[in-house]
C-alpha cells in the first residue's frame, strides 16, 4: 500500500509541477507573480463545457486557443501596463484581474458549479500487480517532464529564450539592444496559456464541477511550490510544484487519523522550515553578488 | 524636508494631516446619526486599523507580508475568550483543555481584554518574527502565508479552546465608531512615530539596499524584528477591534480573503507611506459601500441593480484600473508631510 | 551632411533642468568626444539620442530622419549602438548569451559567430568566463562586456558613456585603440568622458559642455593637440 | 567608539576566498594601519573588490583569517564588523535612492549614536566635506554618478570608522574633481585619524595620497611596497599600467 | 414594549425560564392583541460569495411563499414585505447588513443556511428581541436556545436528526451492519452528521468498521483517501461520506473510478439533485436522505403537493430547484402566517412563543412543529433517494425513533425522540 500512496502522490505532484511552470515562466520573463493563473484554468474548464459537444480533438484546440487568448489579454490589458511596477503592484494586480475574472464567471455562469464530465476517460486505472495507476497520472507525469524539459531548452538554448530572460531583467536595456520585448513577453504568455489550458484538462478529469470559485485555492499551492523550488530555473520551480503535491499527498496518507486534519498546517510548517534553510529556494538563481 | 525641524515636528506632518481629518469625518458622521453611514464608517476605520499596522512592516521594510491577518485572528480570538460573559462561557467551551480551564472562570472587561490580547500577539509576534525576519522577498510573502495557514489550521480545528468550525459566539458586542477611531489614532500615532524614529529609519534604509544598510553597521534582523512586532500589535489591536465589533467570527472571517484585500488596499494608497495606508482604504472603502448602495437602494437616478456579482466585478475593475493608471499608488509612496517640504526650495532649507 | 544632429534640444526630469538647448552635430565617420563636469547633462545627451528619455523639445536627426520620438529599437536598427552609462549588462545571463543578445538585430549568424569570436579576442577575460553568469564578473569585467556587446550589432555609429570607467589602464589603452581602429574602418563616434585629454587626443572634434547642457568650447581634437592647454581650458570652463 | 577602543589596524592573514573554482583572491596577506593611506590595485579581475568583500563580511572566506586591532573578525557578520570600525564603499555605489543625500549620511552617523540635530549637523559637515552640500535634499537616485559616488563616501565616512576601504572612489568624476576628491581622502585620513584601504584605478590619485600600496594580479599579491616602488616595478608594468606608461 | 421579557439571564438558563415565561405569556398577549401590524421582513442571506449557492434557491422559496401568501390575502389581513440585501457571505457585512436591517424596522430577520455565515444576523436579531429565522440551518448551534439565543429558529429538523435518521434506514432497512465512515471535516455540518451517524448505528448494534478524513475544499486531493478506502472498506456494507459539493461528488467519482462499488450513502440532503446527477452522470448505488424528491431529478415522492411546488418555483425563478432545501423556506414562509396569526401580534417573542405551540401541521411534505425545547422541527419525514444509473428514486420516508446520544446538550434530543 505504500508504493500505491508513492504513485497517488507522483500524480499530485505532477500535476502542481506542471501548474508551477505556467508560473514560473511567466515570473522568470516579467517578475510577475500571476495569482490569475488559477483563473485561466477556471477558464479553461468552462470552455470544456462550453465546447462539450464538439470531438475530443476539437474541445482539447478550442481549450488551448480560448485560454491562450485569455493569457494574451491578460498580459496586454493587465500587465503590460504594470510591468515597470513593483513586484507587489504586479502581484495585487493579478489578484484584482483575479477577482474581476471570477465575479465576471459567475455573473455569466452563475453561483453554482457546473457539472463536467469530459475527459473522465482519463480516469481510467490500470492495474500493475498491486499497483492501481490512472491514465490521468501516466499522462500527467509525461506532459509534465515533457513541458519542464522544453522550458529549460527554450530559455536555456534558444535566441527567444535569452531575449525572454534579457527583458524581464532590465526592459529598458533590452529595447536598447533592439530586443522586442512587448512581442517576446506576449509570447511568454502563449506558453503559459497552453500550460494553463493543459492543467485545466487533466484536473478537471478528475473533478465532477466547474465554478467561478475553481481557479483559486489552487494557484496557491502551485505559488508556494513555485517559491520553494526557486524561481531562477525552470527544473527548481517543476521540484518545488512537484514536492508540494508529493507532500501533500504523502501526508495524508501516513498522518494518523487524529493528526490527518491537521495536515495542511504539517505541510505549511515544512514550507517555512524549507524556505528558512533554503531563504531562495532549492535551486537558487546565481547572478548576484557584492 | 526641513533641516531644522525635529523628530517631533516630523511627526506632527506626518500624523496630524491623516489624523485631523479622520476625527473630523468621524465626528461629522456620528452627528447626522444614520446607523448605516456609523456602520459603514466604522467597519472602514477598523480595516485602516489593520492596513496601516501591515504598513508599519511591509512599506518600512519593503518586506511582503501576508501574516498580519493571522495576528489579528489571535488577538480576536484572544480578546473573545477573555471577555465573553463567564456565564456563557461553559456551555461554550465544555472541553477546555487542563491548563486553559482558568480561562472559563473569570472574564474581563473589553477594553482589558483587548490590551492583554494584544500584548499576548506581541509575544507570538516576537517569537515567529526571530526566525522569519531573515527572510526577504517573495520567500517572505510565503513564509508568512504559510504561517497564517498554520495559525488557521490550528483555529479550525483546535475545537475545544476555538470553536473549531463553529462560529465564535457571545464576545460582547461593544466596538463603536468612537472605538475605531481610537483606534485608528493610535494606530496612525504610532505608525507615525515609528517612521520618524531611530529604528524606522534604519529599517527604511535596509528596504533600499540591504547590503548598503548592513555595511554602516545596521543589523537587519533586529530593526526589521523591532518593526515587525509593532506591526503585528496594530494588526491585532485592528483583530482585536474587529472582533468586538461583528461579534461573530471564525478562522474563515480572518483568511485569505481579508489578507490580500488589506495588502490590496495598501498597495492601492501606495506602498511605502502612512498617507497611502490611510488614502487606500478610504478610497476601496468609499468605492465598495458606493457600489453596494447602488445594489441595496440605487442612487438618484440609477436604479436598483440586482444582478449578483455584477457590482463586485465592476469594483474589481476599477481597482485594476487604478493599478494600472497609478501603478505606484494614489500617492505614489510620498506623505502628506512630503507635500508641505516641497514647497520650500531646498536652497533656502540647506543654509 | 551631419550624421547624427542634435538640434537645441532640451530634457528636464521633473522640474530640474538637466539640459538646455543643446546642438551638437557628429559627421560621418568623425570620432567626436563630449566631456564636461559631473552632472552637466552629458548622460541625459546619451540617453536622448538613444531614445530611452525624450528631449521636452528640440530635435534629433540621423541619416536625415527625425528619431526624436523614436523607439529606442529602431534607434538601434538604424544603427546606432549605446554603451550606457553604468553598464547594465544582463546579470542573469552568462557572458557568451550577453553577446549573443547584443546581436539581436542581426539575423545574419555566421557574421555574429565571427563577431562574437573577434569580441573574445579583443577582451579574453569574455573568453575565459564565457559560461558565468554576467552578473558575477568583476566591475571592469562587467565593463569591457559592455563595451563588446554594444559592438557585436556591427553599428555604424557608437555612442559610449563613460566606457572606461573602472578599467585598468592597461584596457582603457586597448578601449582606445579599439575605437580609433573602429573609427578608422568607417563607424562614427560619440564619446563621454572623464578622462579628458585622452578623450581629446583620441578625437576629431570634442565639445566641452557646461551645466544645463550649454555648449562652452568646440574644437578640433588629436595627437597634435596642446593637452595642458586644453586642461586649463576646460578648468576654467567647467568651473561655473 | 571610545576613542581608546580603536582598533590600529587590519591584517589579513592568509586571506582566500573561492568561487567553485576561481581563486578570485589567493592566499593574501595585507596589512592597513591607522592614520595611513594603503593603496590596493591590479588589472581587473585581480581579486580587489573580492578582497573588500571578504574583510567586510559579505563573502565567506574560503581560508584564511582576518584581524582588526586585536580582535579576530573572521566569520563576523557585515553589521558587526561595521559596527566594530570597519566600514566600506561600494564600486557600484548602492546608495538609498529613494531617501536624500542628507539622509543617507544621517543614517550612517547613527552608526555612532548621533542622532537628531546633533547627526543632522555631523552629516552636513561631511557632505560639505565632499562638495556636496548643495545635494543635500535631492534624493539619491536622481543626481549624476558623480555626485552620487562622492554622496556614497560620506555615508561610509559618517560612521566614523576606524578602517574605511574605498572601493574606486573616484570613478566618474573628472580630473579636477578627482583631484579634489584625492586632498579630501587624505584630510579625511588625517582629521578622522582613520586607516584607509584604497581601490583605484586612476593613478593621480593612487600615487597622489599612498604611501604604501598592495599589488594583486589574478587574486595573489605581486608585489608590496612604496609608490616609487611600485612605479618602476616590472611585474606590475607588465600586468598593470602597460608598457606605454613605462 | 414587551418585546423587554428575554434577557440575557434567559439566555443563559433556559431551562428555568420557561415557567416564568408562561406568566409573561399572557401580558404579552394581552398587550398585543391590540392589532397586527404588517410583517417588515428582511432577508439577510448570500447572493454572492461561497454560501451563495446553498442560500439563492431557499431563499426564493420563501420569498415565493410570502408572495403567495400575500395574493391570498396576506397575512392577518396585512401585505407583508420582504427585503432581501447581499450578505457577500462576508460576516462582518452580515453584521452590519442586519443592523441596518434593525433599523428599518425589522419585524422578522431570515438568515442564511450555514451557521457561521447566519450566526452574525441571529445575534443582531436576538439582541433586538426580532425572531431570526434560518431559511434551512441545519446545525444545533443556530436552534438551541443557548449559543445565539431563544429567538433564533430553523425549518430543519437539524443533523442530529438527519444523522440518525440515515443510520436507522441503513441498519434497519438495508440490513447493513458494517460501515466504513469517509468525513469530510469542513464543515460543523459535515462533521455532526457524520457524528450523529455513527452514534446512532452503534446504538443499533451496527459496526463502523473503518473511518478516514478528507477537507472538502478545492484542492482535495482525494488519491489518498480512495488508495485507503480500496483497502479498508473491502468488507464495509456501506461507506457514509458525510460531505458537501463539489468536494463530494469528487470524492465519490474518484472511489467509483478506482472500482469500488459498494453503496455510498451521504446522510443529508446537501449532496442531491442535479447537483450529483449532473457532475456524475452514472452514478449508482447511491443514497442520500433529503427533504424532499424533486421531480427534476428524482420520481416518486409521496406527497402530490412537492410537485405542485416544484412546478411554481420553475415558473416563478425559471430554473428547477437543483436541491430539496427550497422546501424547508417555503414551509417556513407559511409557517410564519400561521405563528403570527395565532399570536395576534407581531414582537418577536410573541411569534416565537406561537413557533413553538403551533400545531403540528402539514405544509408541503408531512406535519412539522416546533417546540419549547427545540426550535428544530420534529416529526419531519425525512426522504431517502437511491440514485441508480444517474437517476433518483424514492425509497421511502423516515424519521428516526431515537436521536443518537452523542451530544449531551442537545435539547432536540428528547423531543424528537419519540
Ligand atoms: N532621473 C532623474 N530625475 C531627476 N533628476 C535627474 C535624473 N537623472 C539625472 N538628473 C539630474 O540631471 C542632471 C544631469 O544628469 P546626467 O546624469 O545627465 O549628468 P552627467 O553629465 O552624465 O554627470 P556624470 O558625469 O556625473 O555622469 C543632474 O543634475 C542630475 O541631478
Ligand atoms: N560571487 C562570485 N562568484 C563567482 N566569481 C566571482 C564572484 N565574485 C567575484 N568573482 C570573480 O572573482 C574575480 C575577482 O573579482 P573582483 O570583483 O574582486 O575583481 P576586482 O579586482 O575588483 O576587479 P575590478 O577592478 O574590475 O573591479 C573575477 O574574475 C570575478 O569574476
Ligand atoms: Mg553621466
Ligand atoms: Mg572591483
Amino acid at each position: 500500500m505504500y508504493l500505491q500512496y508513492v504513485v497517488d502522490a507522483i500524480g499530485t505532484g505532477s500535476l502542481y509541477a506542471l501548474m508551477t511552470l505556467g508560473l514560473a515562466l511567466v515570473f522568470s520573463v516579467m517578475g510577475l507573480m500571476n495569482f490569475a493563473y488559477g483563473q485561466l484554468v477556471m477558464i479553461g474548464g468552462f470552455s470544456i463545457i462550453m465546447l462539450r459537444q464538439q470531438p475530443w480533438w476539437a474541445i482539447i484546440l478550442g481549450t488551448i486557443l480560448v485560454v491562450v487568448i485569455a493569457s494574451l489579454l491578460m498580459e496586454r490589458l493587465a500587465f503590460r501596463p504594470v510591468r515597470a511596477a513593483t513586484a507587489m503592484t504586479m502581484l495585487i494586480t493579478s489578484f484584482a484581474l483575479a477577482q474581476f475574472l471570477q465575479q465576471a464567471a459567475r455573473v455569466a455562469f452563475g453561483a453554482n458549479p457546473r457539472p463536467l464530465e469530459q475527459f473522465s476517460e482519463l480516469s481510467v486505472q490500470y492495474v500493475v500487480g498491486d499497483l492501481f495507476i490512472s491514465r490521468q497520472t501516466i499522462i500527467t507525469v509525461v506532459v509534465a517532464i515533457s513541458i519542464m524539459l522544453a522550458l529549460t531548452l527554450l530559455l536555456k538554448k534558444t535566441n527567444i529564450g535569452i531575449q525572454l530572460r534579457a527583458s524581464t531583467e532590465d526592459v529598458d536595456m533590452a529595447r536598447l539592444v533592439g530586443i522586442k520585448s512587448n512581442r517576446v513577453i506576449a509570447s511568454a504568455f502563449v506558453i503559459s496559456g497552453v500550460i494553463a489550458a493543459i492543467v485545466s484538462m487533466l484536473f478537471f478529469a478528475t473533478r465532477t464541477n466547474v465554478s467561478w470559485s475553481s481557479g483559486e485555492s489552487i494557484v496557491l499551492i502551485a505559488f508556494v511550490g513555485a517559491v520553494i523550488g526557486g524561481l531562477g530555473s525552470m527544473v527548481g520551480a517543476a521540484l518545488g510544484g512537484f514536492l508540494m503535491g508529493f507532500a501533500y499527498t504523502l501526508l495524508n496518507a501516513l498522518l494518523p487519523l487524529e493528526l490527518r486534519v491537521f495536515a495542511d498546517a504539517f505541510l505549511y510548517t515544512i514550507v517555512i522550515v524549507v524556505l528558512l534553510i533554503r531563504p531562495s529556494g532549492l535551486i537558487a538563481a546565481k547572478g548576484a553578488r557584492v | 524636508m526641513n533641516d531644522r525641524v525635529s523628530a517631533w515636528s516630523r511627526w506632527v506632518f506626518l500624523a496630524l494631516p491623516l489624523i485631523i481629518p479622520l476625527i473630523v469625518i468621524t465626528v461629522l458622521i456620528a452627528v447626522t446619526n444614520d446607523i448605516s453611514l456609523v456602520q459603514r464608517a466604522s467597519t472602514a476605520m477598523i480595516l485602516m486599523v489593520m492596513v496601516v499596522g501591515l504598513h508599519i512592516f511591509s512599506g518600512n521594510s519593503g518586506v511582503i507580508s501576508f501574516g498580519s491577518v493571522a495576528f489579528a485572528m489571535i488577538a480576536a480570538y484572544t480578546s473573545a475568550l477573555l471577555t465573553i460573559p463567564v456565564e456563557q462561557k461553559p456551555s461554550l467551551f465544555p472541553d477546555m483543555p487542563g491548563f486553559l480551564s482558568w480561562i472559563v472562570e473569570f472574564s474581563l472587561p473589553v477594553p482589558a481584554g483587548i490590551v492583554v490580547a494584544v500584548l499576548f500577539t506581541g509575544v507570538v509576534a516576537v517569537i515567529v518574527g526571530v526566525p522569519l525576519v531573515r527572510l526577504s522577498g517573495l520567500s517572505a510573502g510565503i513564509a508568512t502565508l504559510a504561517f497564517l495557514v498554520v495559525v488557521q489550521v490550528v483555529v479550525t480545528k483546535w475545537k475545544a479552546v476555538t470553536r473549531g468550525e463553529s462560529t465564535m459566539v457571545g464576545v460582547p458586542k461593544e466596538a463603536t465608531l468612537w472605538w475605531a477611531l481610537a483606534g485608528v489614532v493610535l494606530a496612525i500615532a504610532v505608525a507615525a512615530l515609528f517612521q520618524v524614529s531611530r529604528n524606522g529609519r534604519r529599517l527604511i534604509a535596509t528596504r533600499e539596499d540591504d547590503k548598503a544598510s548592513m555595511s554602516i553597521g545596521i543589523s537587519i534582523p533586529k530593526e526589521r524584528l523591532v518593526g515587525w512586532t509593532l506591526s503585528c500589535m496594530v494588526a491585532a489591536t485592528g483583530g482585536a477591534l474587529y472582533g468586538h465589533y461583528i461579534s461573530t467570527f471564525s478562522a474563515t472571517t480572518f483568511g485569505f480573503a481579508l489578507t490580500f484585500f488589506i495588502v490590496a488596499m495598501l498597495v492601492i494608497g501606495g506602498m511605502g507611506s502612512l498617507t497611502g495606508a490611510v488614502v487606500g482604504v478610504l478610497v476601496v472603502q468609499v468605492l465598495s459601500e458606493f457600489f453596494r448602495t447602488l445594489e441595496t437602494q440605487g442612487l438618484g437616478p440609477i436604479p436598483i441593480i440586482d444582478f449578483p456579482g455584477l457590482t463586485e466585478m465592476v469594483l474589481a475593475l476599477i481597482l485594476l484600473i487604478v493599478l494600472i493608471v497609478r501603478p505606484s499608488g494614489i500617492t505614489g509612496g510620498t506623505e502628506v508631510a512630503d507635500w508641505f517640504a516641497r514647497r520650500k526650495s531646498p536652497e533656502s532649507s540647506a543654509s | 551632411m551631419s550624421l547624427l544632429k542634435l538640434d537645441q534640444i532640451s530634457i528636464t526630469y521633473g522640474r530640474a533642468v538637466a539640459v538646455k538647448g543643446l546642438s551638437i552635430h557628429v559627421d560621418e565617420g568623425e570620432f567626436v568626444s563630449l566631456i564636461g563636469h559631473n552632472g552637466v547633462g552629458k548622460s541625459s545627451t546619451v540617453k536622448a539620442i538613444a531614445g530611452v528619455v525624450r528631449p521636452t523639445s528640440g530635435s534629433i536627426w540621423f541619416k536625415d530622419r527625425d528619431i526624436t520620438q523614436m523607439d529606442s529599437g529602431d534607434i538601434l536598427r538604424m544603427g546606432i549602438a549605446v554603451v550606457p552609462e553604468g553598464r547594465h549588462i544582463f546579470t542573469r545571463l552568462t557572458v557568451r548569451e550577453n553577446l549573443v543578445v547584443g546581436a539581436t538585430i542581426s539575423r545574419d549568424r555566421s557574421a555574429n559567430l565571427k563577431n562574437l569570436d573577434s569580441m573574445i579576442d579583443r577582451f579574453p577575460v569574455l573568453g575565459k568566463y564565457s559560461s558565468r553568469m554576467a552578473g558575477l564578473l568583476s566591475g571592469g569585467e562587467q565593463q569591457q562586456l559592455a563595451i563588446a556587446r554594444a559592438l557585436m550589432s556591427s553599428p555604424t555609429m557608437l555612442l559610449l558613456d563613460e566606457p572606461s570607467l573602472g578599467l585598468a589602464p592597461l584596457i582603457v589603452q586597448q578601449v582606445f585603440d579599439l575605437l580609433k581602429e573602429l573609427n578608422e574602418q568607417g563607424v562614427s563616434i560619440l564619446l563621454i568622458e572623464q578622462n579628458a585629454a585622452q578623450a581629446i587626443i583620441a578625437s576629431d572634434r570634442y565639445y566641452v559642455m557646461r551645466t544645463g547642457g550649454v555648449i562652452s568650447t568646440e574644437a578640433r581634437g588629436g595627437d597634435q593637440v596642446d593637452v595642458a592647454k586644453i586642461e586649463a581650458d576646460y578648468l576654467n570652463f567647467g568651473t561655473v | 567608539m571610545v576613542e581608546s577602543d580603536r582598533s590600529d589596524q587590519l591584517v589579513t592573514h592568509g586571506l582566500s576566498v573561492h568561487f567553485d573554482g576561481v581563486k578570485a583572491v589567493d592566499d593574501v596577506d595585507l596589512e592597513v594601519q591607522r592614520g595611513r593611506i594603503t593603496g590596493l590595485i591590479g588589472p581587473n579581475g585581480a581579486g580587489k573588490s573580492t578582497l573588500f568583500n571578504a574583510v567586510s563580511g559579505f563573502v565567506p572566506l574560503t581560508a584564511g583569517r582576518v584581524v582588526l586591532g586585536d580582535k579576530d573578525i573572521t566569520g563576523w557578520s557585515p553589521t558587526r564588523i561595521s559596527q566594530h570600525g570597519l566600514v566600506r564603499s561600494f564600486q557600484d555605489t548602492r546608495i538609498f535612492k529613494t531617501l536624500t543625500v542628507l539622509e543617507n549620511v544621517e543614517l550612517g552617523a547613527m552608526n555612532q549614536g548621533l542622532n537628531g540635530a546633533k547627526g543632522r549637523d555631523f552629516a552636513y559637515g561631511i557632505l560639505e566635506l565632499l562638495n556636496i552640500k548643495h545635494l543635500a535634499l535631492e534624493s539619491a537616485g536622481n543626481v549624476a554618478l558623480g555626485d552620487e559616488r562622492r554622496a556614497g563616501i560620506a555615508r561610509a565616512v559618517a560612521t566614523k570608522p576606524d578602517m574605511l576601504l574605498l572601493d574606486e572612489p573616484a570613478a566618474g568624476l573628472d580630473e579636477d574633481e578627482t583631484a579634489e576628491l584625492s586632498l579630501t581622502i587624505v584630510d579625511l585620513c588625517r582629521e578622522l585619524g582613520c586607516g584607509v584601504l584604497l581601490v583605484e584605478h586612476d593613478m593621480s590619485v593612487i600615487f597622489g595620497v599612498c604611501e604604501w600600496i598592495h599589488v594583486m594580479d589574478s587574486g595573489k599579491t605581486i608585489a608590496v611596497g612604496t609608490p616609487q616602488e611600485i612605479r618602476t616595478n616590472p611585474a606590475v608594468i607588465e600586468a598593470y599600467f602597460g608598457k606605454e606608461r613605462s | 414594549s414587551s418585546g423587554d421579557t428575554a434577557s440575557t439571564e434567559d439566555t443563559a438558563a433556559p431551562a428555568e425560564s420557561s415557567a416564568e415565561e408562561v406568566v409573561e405569556e399572557a401580558v404579552v398577549d394581552e398587550g398585543a392583541s391590540g392589532g397586527v401590524e404588517p410583517l417588515n421582513i428582511h432577508i439577510v442571506a448570500a447572493k454572492t460569495g461561497i454560501i451563495s449557492p446553498f442560500d439563492i434557491q431557499p431563499a426564493e422559496a420563501f420569498t415565493m411563499a410570502i408572495d403567495e401568501i400575500n395574493a391570498a390575502g396576506g397575512i392577518a389581513g396585512q401585505q407583508a414585505t420582504v427585503t432581501w440585501t447581499d450578505t457577500k457571505s462576508d460576516p462582518a457585512l452580515t453584521t452590519q447588513i442586519a443592523e441596518e436591517a434593525v433599523a428599518a424596522g425589522a419585524n422578522i430577520i431570515v438568515t442564511t443556511c450555514d451557521f457561521d455565515f447566519a450566526a452574525p444576523a441571529a445575534t443582531v436579531a436576538q439582541a433586538n428581541n426580532i425572531p431570526a429565522l434560518s431559511l434551512c440551518l441545519g446545525d444545533r448551534k443556530g436552534t438551541d436556545l443557548v449559543t445565539i439565543g431563544p429567538m433564533s429558529l430553523s425549518p430543519s429538523p437539524g443533523n442530529a436528526f438527519k444523522g440518525s435518521a440515515a443510520a436507522e434506514f441503513a441498519f434497519e432497512d438495508k440490513g447493513w451492519t458494517k460501515a466504513y465512515v469517509l468525513q469530510d471535516d469542513l464543515l460543523e455540518y459535515t462533521k455532526s452528521l457524520g457524528a450523529y451517524f455513527k452514534g446512532r448505528f452503534t446504538e443499533l448494534g451496527g459496526e463502523v468498521i473503518g473511518e478516514d478524513v478528507f477537507t472538502g475544499n478545492e484542492q482535495l486531493d482525494p488519491a489518498a483517501n480512495v488508495t485507503r478506502a480500496r483497502d479498508a472498506a473491502k468488507d464495509a456494507d456501506v461507506i457514509i461520506v458525510p460531505s458537501v459539493v463539489p468536494a463530494a461528488t469528487t470524492m465519490i467519482k474518484a472511489i467509483r473510478d478506482a472500482g469500488i462499488d459498494t453503496p455510498i450513502m451521504m446522510p443529508g440532503g446537501a449532496v442531491d439533485g442535479t447537483l450529483v446527477t449532473g457532475a456524475i452522470p452514472d452514478i449508482s448505488e447511491f443514497y442520500s436522505l433529503p427533504f424532499a424528491c424533486m421531480p427534476a431529478y428524482c420520481e416518486g415522492d409521496p406527497n402530490p403537493q412537492v410537485k405542485v411546488f416544484a412546478d411554481a418555483f420553475k415558473a416563478k425563478t425559471g430554473i428547477d430547484p437543483y436541491l430539496s432545501y427550497a422546501v424547508l423556506s417555503y414551509e417556513l414562509g407559511k409557517a410564519l402566517k400561521a405563528a403570527v396569526e395565532q399570536a395576534g401580534a407581531t414582537d418577536g417573542p410573541s411569534i416565537i412563543k406561537a413557533f413553538e405551540t403551533l400545531p403540528p401541521t402539514d405544509y408541503l411534505t408531512g406535519p412539522i412543529a416546533w417546540s419549547e425545547t427545540c426550535h428544530h422541527t420534529t416529526g419531519r419525514q425525512q426522504r431517502v433517494v437511491e440514485y441508480q444509473n444517474g437517476k433518483g428514486k424514492f425509497v421511502t420516508l423516515i424519521t428516526p425513533d431515537k436521536i443518537a446520544a452523542v451530544d449531551p446538550g442537545n435539547p432536540c434530543e428528547a423531543a424528537q425522540s419519540s
